[in-house]
């Protein structure tokens, strides 16, 4: 058993508003992945302990216990965040202190910091992929594209993303259709009729869902209500996963579509035994996994692998020690963590199956790395993060060859 | 003109089908690609590549095993669609699970396999739009009239002109004006698209007539395509592209009554969720900033009687909502009253201190909630019978939606009755008035108090089960009505149950009707300025109570 | 209650805070080996308790003494923090992660070419500052004007203030509000060339706030402790009376509204400085709804009880979260319950007496349908 | 005036809800008159002064003060002009002291940014103290108003009333609540009063009326039934059937 | 029967009754008099139970009724005028009328002929708001609500206040003529001296929250009463 003067890890994730509903899952599991560690022996022989504090849905907390963790609690170093927001408004602090935050959820990329690892996908590791595959014959071909969204700046981004790379696919911007709803949107009956007919135009058309959290289910339902099934218009999203379709009732949302970068359906011996590992810790066997969760798991057996890499928790070494360290997915192949702090990580495109869980469709080939910097933006095609040396910087220019800005770090 | 009305359960089953087969004409063309219309293999076993791993091959095996034709076609495709077909990891055997025993798919006789070597079928929608496809195709010579219905539908939806053949042999058939009208649609639809066989340009146009008489979205979706097909003749696409703007003028028509029925449908879930704040706020003064909680637990209620229900009497699973009405009544009510008893009571006559302990409340029950049942969500079903929609000419009427409106109706109904004609309602109005006089007249205050506040707790709770069929049931629920509950409220004028009605409906409508103008967040803000400006005219609201009682 | 209490209340808390913030600010000056040092995070908590406690003292300039129950008052709040956030937006120039000089980050991020006009000056500090005060007091002013001129009052007042607090945080949740979305404004680096992340400028913007919460409380005091704060009450119990003796209530309200709004807006720029992040969710009715409720944790109606309030509360908050990160919410929703039923007054009215009773059922001569105003 | 009218009230109208609660009532007030009206319960007496004070907004006719249209103007204006008025149900700052009732009555300061910087001076203690003594509520002065009892409150407002030093006092059933004692004596103080002011009462108590001693108007189903002296209208056997009684 | 005891009753701190003791009996008329404030409606708030005594008992039909509930004390046949009215002002005249109902048996749930006689207004005005109506047509409705419940014991606090001369005639011949039915016991408190006078069996007079005289009205010469009441 681990002895010793305990090392703690701080948890920053919400437990009570409207953010609890995602970000308690991931609590729970970094407490789990606690304590299978400290049963393995713990980090450099020593004990872990987590420090939970609940930042309430309310982003100048998070940067309030941003603050707690890494001052009071020195803590070697933090599991949080789920909003981009929420991730904006810690970040001042993890520099200013020099911490180590690990980020487990997909968002909008054009961020890279020396203080953060992005262990969820960026843009390119699951949206691209995801119109790619809606583009190709086995997607349906589509040829006209409704991108539809919560107005914050994870889907503003993505789209605009998409939006570029659609249109350097030959998609007319006529057959584009951008929507944004605010947070917590209930009534989707226009929309989702202003689908139906954006549908009518003779083309193929399939949706692009980057519909946050709860407001996913009211749309799902009324999809379901005007009867609009994924044969028609399949919708391709972005932020459903199991945890989400355990609080639906799938039956009228087979076959709609979701792009992640891990599945609870994914037949592997790693995935088997961490789903039996949380059916056991959480004492309930219907409790799902889902993408951010491996995300977590992933980021923190890198950190774990550092710290022993080098013997320290010192947040100097552990970050410079991240950079190229491996760890395998729980899904089969291994996520290695890039100068740019982002990894590498596999695509997978999943039906709705009317058990909640997602059949797997379509796969990349290999692990896509990560790109912290949108190639189809203007503003960032030249832009990289690269935290090695020479260049040791996030907003790296490659034709000035200049680091932009404040250097982060 | 667009659709016929429609109704019934059966009805509802057709066109999911339908619907669900309105893309299919794209998949259908794909999948040809891989077929070698090879008549050499017609004999072939086609069933075979179902038993593979390959998404293509098994759809093109549903094709071709609908092109065969043969008696197990139909029991094997509906296997597959219900996922009850498996296959051998080894070997190509099929087999159709039926309940705990087997039978083998290609000869429909009992079987035995070792189920432990056996997997499901694999499917996605490319294999379900074959599976919709080829169901149709079989039906539309062997099925029941409804079948054949839908059938006829599918093909109109798919229009491929590949099954003109097809649609020519059923209309030769077929005496059902009906089914002859779907056909001619299918056949006028199939002639306009990609690789339909030269036709010449009077054909053409009447094919193009026989859809703009047809109108709605189906119809306006092959005309824009056919607009833009070069193989068309050039009148043809133009008489196509003038029948598209022509349905589109049509469905713009028909968009206002639509917009309208959203709106009520809005205003109407706005209706149930101010309702109980009407009576909690607007008639007893409680500033309840925990209705929304309230709310909140009748939706979990609704979903603990599902659940109920369903391991009790699995087969009634489908009418645990109408059990949920008065369990979420209850329970609510029941809560409401032990909330007045515990804490509203010693509050009376210090209207503002209730929103301070309310607030209490709701952050509690909350975090009860999310500690009994978890932060996620929870899945309420919608029962058959409240699924799908209908349409009222150009009108898409959704059945949850329309059930909400009638249930909303009948509470507000029955509110005012509860307040207008019984003793009970009178002592409720009395009490909140003039607590002091009205024990004078005998009346039990506190129980009066206790019931009302109940009475407001359980209509919460009623407006609860309506939610859990369209929204989000999680212990967040309450906090995104609250506010709009207030505002009902408000803005009809405090204490006038008329007022909250007429608010909600202006409410739901208006923002109906600006949310396509504007959009939805712009629409939103707009309301809400407009709702200020009104009040700024008419400050007590659209039914203020007038007179000499309420100035002085 | 006794007026005057409170006023004398208000004087002692005044100099008590501006004692403490002094404290706060030598004590984070020290050397970190320093027993008694003052950390980052206690600074940085204080700063963020005070703008709360201008926010407080808003609330209960209205609510408490014109009896005017706002539930939007961090609406002003919230457009004092953009205005500060704007400037020190701009501070950072080219520091942001493109290097562009001219425009602020998230412009960037969405591809913006150009300063939109709103943001113009927003670079210069007097500027700000003048923004800070005008755009609220302006919008107050016009809201206050309309809403008491047609004789809104009571729960419609309330809610009306709700709706306008509702439909900003709406409006600058887009992003293409040219706010910054959902993100709002964020990793500002200095203010007037002071290192905002330095151990003196925390020190020195403590104690600037700890004077300014201070001055706040005595021009406060002022305001409602003589025959306008007479009237202010009169006019909260019958406003219709005060117009027969040829007072127009809606300009007493308008004053204090305004002023109170102003109070709450330098509150928020406060707060934007030592709190690092503003966004859309400051707007968030449930901002405003808590504030109100620290008012009456402390005491309604008097000055120091807001502040206190406000503090506490807030204090509560911090601790709960890190200590019980699950259950909190309990605690904090039986701390406002246990409020209500055992100190109608509010802490201070603790202060001035022991309450003998237990909660007792009230049967009020009349109750309203209508809450206070009837 | 030079007209020799103070307040006239020309073919006034209004109705509530489909009720004509004042009808085509016309009437003219003399500078300097004390005028008792009386009527049935109903007969628009109280909303006559809710008319004149601005509270309601008449249908139809005109209301002049001096050369004023009393109906353009809202209460605070009339207030200012020198209308004051006593209410009916009495209507005091209950979470005031009663000194701090009598001394916002003051006429004075009106405007909130003089109101903001006011001093009481000695002048305006001296006032006060002069109304307690008048009113009878010295021993009560530093007593919140709402613990008064009901015919304190009336007294407390009709020292409100004297404390804004009106040219034309309205004044609605003034001694309801009083022992006849009293009411003899608010009798005097009115008379008083309207050696320098004008004065409207509104009473039922006819003893009170008699000792005021003034012409009487009688208002019957809002309009004017009767008018003159008090021994004439008493007379009057239509004031006798629908007032009086016998 | 009703018995007043040694009552004491406070408002806060501040005490404003210090040991009243009265009785009133059945077909009599008990009239307590007093200047203002001098604790006369504080009476009636302690026998009706609209505020509780500090010390001291109310004893009515052989009952201890001291701390009982005001509804309570309505159900055993006690109904009050307030003073003020306390009409119910968004309740129609006929539902305030009928705000009382659940006081009696289930027949004889109605609105007697006699009160719509007594009070013709109300009979006019049966569907206008309570609120709405001119002062004294509130007290008027104050009275007839009080008479549906046909109580055993009616108080009264200034029932004539704003009240036009022909009805407060009505209403001395109704008082009169309830008190001669002889089941009912009536306490009224009257500023009206001459009013009071004619209808009363027993006189009270109260100053600073006590009794200073007490009798039969012959037993008391009417001048010392009034010499009593005067300033
Ligand atoms: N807002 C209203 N709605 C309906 N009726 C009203 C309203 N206000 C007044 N009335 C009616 O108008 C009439 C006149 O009322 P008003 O109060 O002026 O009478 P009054 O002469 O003062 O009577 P009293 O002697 O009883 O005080 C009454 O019949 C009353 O019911
Ligand atoms: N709610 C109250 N709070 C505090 N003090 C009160 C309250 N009600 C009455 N008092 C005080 O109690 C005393 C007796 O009041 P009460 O109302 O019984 O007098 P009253 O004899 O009925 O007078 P009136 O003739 O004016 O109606 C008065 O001094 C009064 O100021
Ligand atoms: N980063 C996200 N999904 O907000
Ligand atoms: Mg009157
Ligand atoms: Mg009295």
């Amino acid at each position: 058993a681990p002895k010793g003067e305990p090392i703690r890890i701080g948890v920053l994730h919400s437990l009570s508003g409207t953010m609890a509903i995602s970000e308690t899952t991931l609590k729970d599991v970094i407490l789990m992945l606690v304590e299978l560690q400290n049963r393995k022996g713990g980090v450099l022989g020593r004990p872990l302990e987590a420090v939970v504090v609940d930042p309430a849905s309310n982003w100048p907390l998070f940067a309030e216990k941003a603050r707690q963790l890494l001052a009071v609690d020195k803590v070697a170093s933090v599991f949080g965040c789920w909003t981009s927001v929420s991730r904006k408004s810690v970040l001042p602090v993890f520099e200013e202190l020099n911490g180590i935050l690990f980020y487990p959820v997909q968002y909008e990329g054009q961020e890279c910091s020396r203080n953060v690892f992005y262990t969820g996908a960026a843009p390119n590791q699951q949206a691209i992929p995801a119109v790619d595959y809606l583009l190709s014959a086995d997607g349906g071909g589509a040829k006209r594209f409704a991108l539809i969204g919560t107005d914050y700046v994870y889907p503003r981004t993505t789209n605009q993303i998409l939006q570029n790379y659609l249109k350097s696919k030959g998609i007319a911007d006529a057959d584009i259709m951008v929507n944004y709803t605010p947070f917590g949107q209930s009534d989707w009956q226009t929309i989702v009729s202003q689908l139906k007919a954006f549908g009518s135009a003779g083309k193929k058309t399939a949706v692009v869902s980057t519909i946050n959290g709860d407001a996913n289910v009211p749309f799902y339902k009324e999809l379901g209500a005007q009867g609009i099934t994924a044969t028609d218009i399949p919708v391709m999203a972005f932020s459903v996963g199991e945890e989400e379709l355990a609080g639906m009732d799938t039956k009228p949302l087979v076959g709609q579509l979701a792009a992640w970068n891990y599945f609870e359906s994914i037949d592997s011996p790693a995935n088997k035994s961490f789903i039996k590992e949380w059916h056991t810790y959480t004492k309930n066997p219907k409790r799902t996994t889902n993408d951010p969760m491996e995300a977590s798991y992933i980021g923190f057996n890198l950190w774990v692998q550092a710290v022993e890499k080098v013997g320290s928790t010192d947040h100097d070494k552990v970050i410079d020690a991240m950079v190229g360290l491996k760890q395998a997915n729980l899904t089969g192949g291994t996520a290695k963590v890039l100068p740019n702090h982002h990894i590498t990580k596999p695509v997978y495109i999943g039906e709705i199956q009317d058990d909640g869980q997602f059949n797997v469709v379509w796969q990349t080939p290999k692990e896509v790395p990560g790109m912290a910097w949108s190639p189809y933006v203007a503003e960032t095609k030249n832009l990289i993060g690269d935290w090695t040396k020479p260049i040791n910087c996030g907003n790296y220019d490659t034709v000035k060859k200049a680091c932009l800005g404040a250097k982060h770090g | 003109m667009a659709d016929v009305a429609m109704s019934g359960p059966a009805a509802l089953s057709g066109r999911k089908l339908w619907n669900g087969a309105r893309g299919i004409f794209a998949a259908v063309l794909l999948s040809l690609l891989f077929i070698q219309p090879d008549s050499a293999r017609a004999d072939e076993d086609a069933f075979a590549g179902l038993a593979t791993t390959q998404f293509n091959t098994i759809a093109s095996s549903v094709d071709q095993i609908a092109q065969q034709g043969g008696p197990r076609a139909l029991p094997v495709l509906r296997a597959l669609a219900d996922k009850k077909l498996f296959a051998a990891s080894e070997g190509d055997a099929l087999f159709i699970r039926k309940g705990d025993s087997w039978e083998d798919a290609r000869s429909g006789v009992p079987a035995t396999p070792d189920e432990t070597t056996l997997r499901p079928v694999r499917v996605n929608n490319r294999v379900r739009l074959a599976v919709a496809a080829a169901e149709a195709e079989l039906e539309l010579v062997s099925g029941t009239p409804a079948e054949r219905q839908a059938s006829a539908t599918v093909f109109y939806q798919r229009h491929d002109p590949a099954m003109l053949p097809a649609i020519d042999k059923a209309l030769s058939k077929t005496d059902d004006a009906t089914l002859k009208d779907t056909l001619l649609n299918a056949r006028a639809a199939a002639l306009l698209s990609p690789g339909a066989p030269a036709s010449d340009a009077q054909a053409q146009q009447q094919a193009v007539a026989k859809l703009r008489a047809a109108g709605g979205l189906d119809a306006r979706g092959i005309l824009a395509q056919a607009s833009t097909e070069e193989t068309l003749d050039p009148a043809t696409r133009k008489a196509a592209e003038e029948a598209v703007s022509s349905i589109d003028f049509e469905l713009r028509l028909w968009g206002f009554g639509q917009d309208a029925f959203y709106g009520m449908s809005l205003g109407s879930v706005l209706l149930l969720a101010a309702m109980g704040l009407a009576i909690t706020f607007g008639v007893m003064g409680v500033i309840n900033m925990a209705h929304g909680e309230l709310m909140m637990i009748g939706a979990y209620t609704t979903w603990l009687t599902q659940k109920a229900v369903l391991s009790v009497a699995p087969a009634l699973g489908s009418f645990s909502l109408v059990l949920a009405i008065p369990a979420a009544f209850l329970v609510c009510g029941a809560l409401g009253i032990v909330i007045e008893r515990g804490l509203i009571r010693f509050l009376y006559g210090r209207p503002l201190e209730t929103l301070l302990a309310t607030w209490g409340l709701s952050l509690i029950l909350q975090q009860v909630i999310r500690s009994l049942f978890g932060p996620t969500n929870v899945a309420v079903t919608t029962p058959p019978w409240l699924s799908g929609s209908f349409h009222l000419g150009g009108i898409e009427v959704t059945i949850d939606r329309l059930a909400i409106m009638i249930f909303a109706v009948v509470v507000m109904a029955g509110l005012t009755l509860v307040l207008r004609r019984t003793p009970l309602g009178l002592q409720m109005r009395a009490v909140t008035q003039n607590r002091r006089m009205a024990a004078l007249m005998g009346i039990r205050t506190a129980r009066v108090d206790a019931l009302t506040f109940g009475l407001g707790s359980g209509i919460a709770g009623l407006a609860g089960v309506a939610v859990s069929q369209i929204d989000n049931v999680s212990p967040n629920l309450g906090q995104s009505y609250i506010i709009d509950s207030f505002l009902v409220v408000v803005f009809g004028g405090v204490g006038n149950l008329w007022g909250t009605l007429a608010a909600a409906a202006t409410l739901g409508i208006g923002g109906k009707a600006l949310e396509p103008l504007v959009g939805a967040v712009s629409g939103k803000i707009l309301l809400l300025v407009l709702v200020i400006l009104y009040i700024q005219r008419h400050p007590r609201g659209m039914f203020p109570l007038r007179g000499r009682g309420v100035e002085s | 209650m006794n007026a005057s209490l409170s006023f004398r209340g208000a004087s002692v808390t005044a100099v008590i805070v501006v004692l403490l913030t002094g404290v706060l600010a030598v004590g984070s000056l020290l050397p970190a080996s320093s027993p008694v040092q003052v950390s980052p995070f206690i600074m940085t908590l204080a700063g963020k308790y005070l703008a709360y406690a201008m926010l407080a003292l808003a609330v209960d300039l209205v609510w408490g003494f014109a009896g005017i129950l706002t539930l939007g008052h961090a609406a002003f709040f919230a457009l004092g923090g953009y205005a500060m956030g704007m400037y020190l937006v701009r501070e950072i120039g080219a520091r942001g992660v493109y290097g562009n000089a001219d425009l602020p980050d998230f412009m960037v991020f969405l591809s913006w070419k150009s300063l939109p006009w709103y943001w113009w000056g927003s670079d210069h500090f007097p500027v700000a500052l003048a923004l800070m005060l005008v755009v609220p007091a302006a919008l107050a002013g016009l809201f206050g004007w309309l809403a008491f001129r047609s004789r809104v009052s009571g729960v419609y007042l309330s809610i009306i203030t709700q709706a306008l607090t509702y439909a900003l945080m709406l409006a600058f949740f887009q992003n293409g509000f040219g706010f910054g979305g959902n993100n709002g404004l964020t990793d500002f680096k200095d203010i007037l060339g002071f290192d905002l992340h330095s151990s003196y400028t925390r020190a020195g913007m403590l104690f600037i706030s700890g004077l300014i919460l201070a001055g706040a409380l005595l021009a406060g005091r002022y305001v409602v402790g003589g025959r306008f704060g007479s009237l202010l009450i009169a006019v909260r119990d019958a406003e219709s009376r005060t117009r027969f003796l040829g007072y127009r209530p809606e300009q007493m309200k308008l004053l204090v509204w305004v002023f109170s709004a102003i109070i709450a807006a330098i509150g928020g720029a406060l707060y934007v400085i030592q709190v690092g992040i503003i966004n859309p969710g400051e707007f968030a009715p449930a901002n405003s709804i808590e504030a109100v409720i620290w008012v009456a944790v402390g005491g309604r109606g008097t000055l120091s009880g807001a502040v206190i309030g406000a503090i506490l509360v807030n204090l509560g908050k911090t601790l709960f979260t890190a200590w019980l990160p699950e259950m909190w919410l309990y605690g904090l929703g039986a701390l406002f319950m246990a409020t209500t039923l055992f100190l109608p007054q509010g802490l201070m009215g603790l202060m001035r007496h022991i309450p003998k009773k237990r909660p007792s059922e009230v049967t009020p001569e009349v109750t309203s349908p209508e809450g206070e105003e009837a | 005036m030079s007209t020799g009218t103070l307040l006239e009230l020309s073919h006034v109208s209004v109705t509530f809800d489909g009720f004509r609660a004042i009808n085509d009532l016309s009437l003219s007030l003399a500078p300097g008159e004390m005028r008792a009206i009386v009527g049935p319960n109903g007969a628009g007496k109280t909303t006559m002064m809710d008319i004149i004070t601005g509270k309601t907004r008449p249908d139809a006719g005109v209301v002049r003060f001096r050369e004023h249209d009393l109906t353009k103007l809202d209460e605070p204006a009339i207030a200012r002009m020198g209308i004051g008025r006593k209410f009916q149900k009495p209507t005091v700052f209950e979470e005031l002291t009663v000194r701090d009732n009598l001394l916002l009555s003051l006429k004075g300061l009106r405007s909130p940014f003089a109101l903001l910087f006011a001093k009481e001076t000695a002048e305006e203690k001296a006032r006060i103290d002069g109304l307690l003594g008048t009113i009878r509520l010295g021993r009560e002065a530093t007593r919140q108003a709402g613990g008064l009892s009901h015919g304190q409150k009336q007294w407390l407002e009709i020292g409100m009333l004297l404390g804004q030093e009106p040219d034309l006092l309205l004044v609605d059933e003034p001694v309801a609540g009083m022992t006849d004692a009293e009411t003899m004596e608010t009798a005097d103080l009115l008379r008083e009063i309207n050696r320098t002011r004008s004065v409207v009462v509104v009473e039922h108590d006819m003893e009170f009326v008699r000792a005021l001693d003034v012409k009487v108007t009688v208002l019957h189903e809002g309009s004017v039934l009767a008018e003159g002296e008090l021994d004439q209208v008493s007379n009057d056997p239509r004031v006798i059937e629908v007032y009086l009684g016998r | 029967m009703l018995d007043v005891e040694d009552i004491q009753l406070h408002y806060g701190a501040a005490i404003a009754l210090r040991g009243v003791s009265l009785s009133a009996r059945a077909g009599a008329v008990t009239c307590l008099l007093g200047r203002n404030g001098v604790g006369k409606t504080s009476v009636l708030r302690a026998v009706t139970g609209m505020h509780a005594v500090s010390s001291g008992k109310i004893m009515w039909e052989g009952e201890d009724i001291t701390r009982l509930p005001a509804y309570e004390r309505a159900r055993r046949g006690i109904a009050t005028v307030p003073q003020g009215r306390d009409i119910f002002p968004l309740l129609t005249v006929k539902e305030n009328l009928e705000t009382g109902f659940g006081l009696l048996p289930r027949g004889q749930r109605k609105v007697s002929d006699e009160i719509y006689d007594l009070f013709p207004i109300l009979a006019k005005m049966r569907d206008r708001r309570g609120g709405d109506l001119s002062g004294g047509q509130q007290q008027q409705l104050a009275i007839g609500r009080a008479l549906v419940i046909r109580p055993r014991l009616l108080v009264l606090d200034e029932p004539t206040e704003g009240i036009q001369p022909s009805i407060i005639k009505d209403i001395g011949s109704v008082i009169g003529m309830l008190r001669d039915r002889g089941d009912m016991a009536i306490l009224l408190v009257e500023q009206y001296f001459d009013f009071a006078y004619e209808l009363a069996q027993d006189v009270v007079v109260l100053d600073r929250g006590k009794v200073v005289a007490s009798g039969a009205v012959g037993a008391l010469d009417a001048e010392d009463i009034r010499g009593l009441v005067a300033i």
